[in-house]
């Protein structure tokens, strides 16, 4: 698992394999492996199929789920135009990759790790679990909103220590946020990794920066190069400068980035 | 096929330059093709100081297009030529600075620090950006202002060629170009993003917290044909096509209708290798043309009754 | 739902008014849904005598939009109200009148024939054809034309609503939008197509005979959607939103910004039947933007800030 | 065979149910039939896929191929943006028809009647042929530049008299030419019905005009509306006025048009 640096990053042209399930909005897709040899979970890739024509110029990025040596897998949530499209590929559509993109998560051996993923924020974990030097040490929290079959989350369970709860109802909110910083100081002097929607990540951001907890975030911005050179992605970093998410992101300490 | 062009007093490979703000400082992109291949590198507006630029959102999706507000974020000049310009391969292409100022001394300013930059080939003066009402709409819609920035800029530039990029939302884009002209511009680029806005209707809100962004993309490619066109026939310097091109086909389009060179910018986006395809299918589409050279092919347009 | 929109006297079932020159006579639309059901219709540019339009080709299809250069075909307004109109079901459905002329008192000959046809509910006057240069480009560019027109208008229209439909291609939509209020206009109507072009570089022509044309379609819809915001501010009267609207959503982005109501055209085109759709589809759009109806919904957007 | 009038004209989605040959640049595409009970031969259909987007905002006409109880069949060859996309479409995917449009040829029973098809200009007569009343009154001419296996000529030349030349060289040319000269005189007292490109047309129509021979014109335009709304598909008639070729044509005397 090394960082591949920039100058490796190459735009493939891969064909589409097919989808986990073809009728559900929760969308693993899984494309050839574009000749990447590795990566480091927390990166991610642009996506755009080939025959997109010019109506939609931006390519959307989805965290790398899994990559092995025959195949690249997303997994990703219908919610707009572009995954609408994406989540009705044929089998042989040619889809242009580009990636491995960004920096990823750390990855220390033998160190507590605690995943805190919330709803589609579980992509990226998926492969950090399976590629973990010390994956005894991982443990994994999921937050959620609709059943559990609609993710990875099984699969995921059986690999590391997990445990998942689902908000029906607003007020299940408070309770969430109360186990997530349980588990967070029960994870005092290792590192928490945390991907999901904003209202989530603050939470764990609070928690970390007031607790002094080691914690890394991953975010999530509109996209329109992935590569560092359009500026439309960027985030204030700890002195209130505009940084690239997908270049310096987007995992950031948790203390580095303001959300 | 030689697919060379001259102006100005530049000479580059080929007539396909990458634009300013959609190629960031052209680093970001040396894995997907190879920099040297490229016409011209315009790097990302800069301007005297380091510039934060607008809050977040700033982009937006629209039908074959996109809206920007960037406003011009980027680390100063002298941060570019102390960081960026020595990594970029300067000695085999055209690098192309973007100067954005908000007065006609800062412009004069500008172009003094680079005018003795031998990495830099030639300047592009960006009077248009719409993104930001201090100064730039000002700039771009004056035609007064327009002949001023000019102005200083040639007074400091050295013998650095001068490309006065212009705003498309003018009620007359001759009047501009000629208002360049007369400043002493030694080519026109055009053009920039056209003024355009997006809702969120969920939240009632504007997409981009700037309220107003810059459109650009294949949407706008009818648009920008045209100003190229108009400009062309309104001045006797070199023009720059810019707008909406994402192919080969569509940079002839632009060279038909007059253009010397062309810039690709938010078609880098449809692929990071765009530009680079574009050069690869620029001899394809000559043929297309049936045009021997590039200098054939400009400003050959055939117009009806001819 | 009640959606129910108020203005300038018309009273229309909703918002949703097909735009001149994209739906005919209406009377084409006849069989693709119940024309009754439609907030009003624009008919196409109605000219004192009838014109047969420019050359052939008129049209070409762009990115996310098209280039039209039709030139005001038309039969001719006698010729429309003798033969067209009593086929309309003007009780049920406003019947708008799009008045194209060259000079100021044209447009005012043709008010006074329209003034007393109990058929036309509103005269919507066209300062901004871009297609044809004698006349209505520098009608539709130059405020002092634009509040003359209107008042020439306004002065024999009887008791007609009077609504003014504007170019974008101007420096300051604002301006233009402030003249056409100063000529007395009970209302306006924005945006008209863009000025725009495209070539064949296999012949090296322009695609249109008349070389330019102009740009619509929901390529053009942020730039519409800003125009629409500027003259919202501009003005006191109300305003019709036109440009790319394609959804129900697109046109409650427009009443987000201050349209009382809106105009589809190209849109028409994505199926005959797409005007009739939008209307079905307003319901689920309003409940998406939490709107009781059109009124609390217009101009309630939120600007950064507040 | 009714001439539907334009009242029940209607927009329908219906299912893509196939191609005859993937692989060509000749397709024969069929379709669900609409609901349509008739249509007269000449009469076209605007083509519409549902998940086309925004980008080619316009439907594109092709004749009516065929049409039976069941199915709604064009025949075109790809050139462009949208005849490429319409090639690659997936069985059951939604295209939006509008239609039948225009006018249609003339079908007078017993009378000796020469089709005459220049290319894609076959695609109407395929439909004429099988529901003419009298076919043994038709012959069929067709000028061609790719072999002849591409179309559906052979099925035609089943059904009635026909021959067919083709373009090798631009010196075939004046042949072809002579030989839709002699036929059209052959046919004198009859009617010639043309459907091709337009140098093919023009050949007819002079020769018609200036022998006094009954003839009809198929014209091709670029077509937004299809329904005579937006006037950017004019030809100009008899007498020098533009009337709309979708909603007028496709179908004119030979002598009442300007090509
Ligand atoms: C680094 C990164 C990794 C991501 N990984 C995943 C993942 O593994 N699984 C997953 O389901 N989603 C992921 N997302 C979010 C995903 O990119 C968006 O859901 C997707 O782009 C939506 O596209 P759309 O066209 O369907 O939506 P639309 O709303 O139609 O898109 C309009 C535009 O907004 C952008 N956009 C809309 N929502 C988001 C969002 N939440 N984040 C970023 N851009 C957005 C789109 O990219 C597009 O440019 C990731 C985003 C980033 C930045
Ligand atoms: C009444 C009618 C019947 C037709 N029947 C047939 C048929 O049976 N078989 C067949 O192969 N073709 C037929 N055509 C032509 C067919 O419509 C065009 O080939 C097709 O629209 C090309 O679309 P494109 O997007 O692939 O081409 P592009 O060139 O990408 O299209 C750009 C635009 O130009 C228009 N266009 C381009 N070429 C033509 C053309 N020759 N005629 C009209 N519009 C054109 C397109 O509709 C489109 O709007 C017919 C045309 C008309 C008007
Ligand atoms: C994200 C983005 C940033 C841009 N930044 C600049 C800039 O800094 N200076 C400038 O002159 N133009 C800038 N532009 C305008 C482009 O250089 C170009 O003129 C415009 O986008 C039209 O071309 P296109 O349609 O090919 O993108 C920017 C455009 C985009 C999309
Ligand atoms: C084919 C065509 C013909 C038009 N004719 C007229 C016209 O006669 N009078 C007029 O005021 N506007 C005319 N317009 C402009 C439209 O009414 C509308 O203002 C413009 O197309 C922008 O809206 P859209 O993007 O929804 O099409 C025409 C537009 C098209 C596409
Ligand atoms: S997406 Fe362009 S800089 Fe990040
Ligand atoms: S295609 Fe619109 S009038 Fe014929």
């Amino acid at each position: 698992m090394v960082v591949r640096n920039c100058r490796e990053v190459k735009v493939q042209s891969v064909r589409f394999l097919g989808t986990w399930d073809e009728a559900s909005d929760f969308v693993e897709l899984t494309l050839e492996n574009p000749g990447w040899e590795s990566y480091r979970p927390g990166q991610f890739a642009m996506l755009r199929p080939k025959h997109w024509g010019l109506e939609l110029p931006w390519g959307r990025p989805f965290s790398i789920s899994r990559l092995d040596a025959e195949t690249l897998t997303v997994f990703f949530q219908v919610i707009g135009r572009g995954t609408s499209r994406l989540a009705r590929l044929n089998p042989g559509d040619e889809v242009v990759v580009w990636g491995p993109l960004g920096n990823g998560f750390s990855a220390p051996p033998e160190t507590p790790t605690l995943l805190l993923a919330g709803g589609m924020g579980i992509a990226p974990f998926r492969g950090y679990i399976e590629n973990h030097p010390t994956p005894e040490f991982l443990r994994l929290f999921f937050a959620h909103r609709v059943p559990l079959a609609n993710y990875p989350y099984l699969a995921m369970a059986e690999k590391v220590r997990a445990e998942a709860m689902q908000e029906h109802t607003p007020e299940d909110l408070p309770r969430i946020i109360e186990r997530i910083r349980e588990l967070m100081d029960e994870n005092h002097g290792g590192i928490a990794l945390a991907c999901g929607p904003t209202p989530f990540m603050r939470t764990i951001q609070e928690h970390a920066v007031a607790g002094g907890l080691r914690a890394e975030l991953s975010l999530e911005k509109s996209m329109a190069c992935g590569v560092g050179a359009c500026l439309g992605c960027v985030c204030k970093n700890g002195e209130g400068k505009h940084v690239q998410v997908c270049a310096r992101g987007p995992v950031f300490q948790a203390d580095a980035v303001q959300l | 096929m030689d697919l060379r062009v001259e102006f100005a007093g530049l000479v580059l490979k080929n007539p396909i330059i990458t634009a300013s703000g959609t190629f960031g400082f052209g680093l970001e992109f040396s894995s997907f093709g190879d920099l040297k291949r490229l016409g011209g590198i315009v790097v990302k507006g800069l301007s005297l100081k380091p510039r934060e630029g607008n809050a977040m959102p700033r982009i937006v999706e629209t039908p074959c297009g996109m809206l920007n507000a960037i406003g011009i974020q980027n680390p100063g000049v002298e941060a570019f030529l102390k960081d960026k310009l020595p990594l970029l391969p300067w000695r085999e292409t055209a690098i192309i600075a973007n100067l954005y100022a908000c007065s006609v001394e800062e412009f004069g300013d500008l172009a003094g620090v680079l005018s003795g930059e031998e990495g830099v080939a030639a300047l592009e003066v960006n009077v248009s950006c719409p993104n930001v009402t201090h100064g730039g709409a000002a700039f771009g819609q004056d035609p007064a202002q327009i002949t001023k920035a000019t102005e200083a800029v040639k007074k400091r530039c050295g013998n650095k060629p001068v490309i006065v990029k212009l705003s498309p939302n003018v009620t007359d884009i001759a009047v501009c170009a000629r208002a360049a002209e007369a400043g002493g511009a030694d080519a026109l680029s055009l053009i920039n993003t056209l003024l355009g806005m997006a809702v969120d209707i969920k939240t009632r809100k504007p997409v981009l917290a700037n309220v107003v962004g810059g459109l650009s993309g294949p949407a706008i490619k009818p648009v920008a044909l045209r100003c190229v066109y108009q400009a062309c026939r309104a001045v006797g310097i070199p023009v720059v096509g810019i707008g909406g091109i994402a192919s080969a086909e569509d940079a002839l389009e632009f060279i038909t209708v007059g253009a010397t060179a062309v810039e690709v910018g938010t078609a880098n986006f449809l692929r990071p290798d765009q530009s680079f395809r574009i050069i690869d299918d620029l001899p394809r589409a000559m043929l297309k043309a049936r045009a021997a050279d590039m200098a054939e092919l400009r400003g050959s347009l055939v117009l009806p009754g001819q």
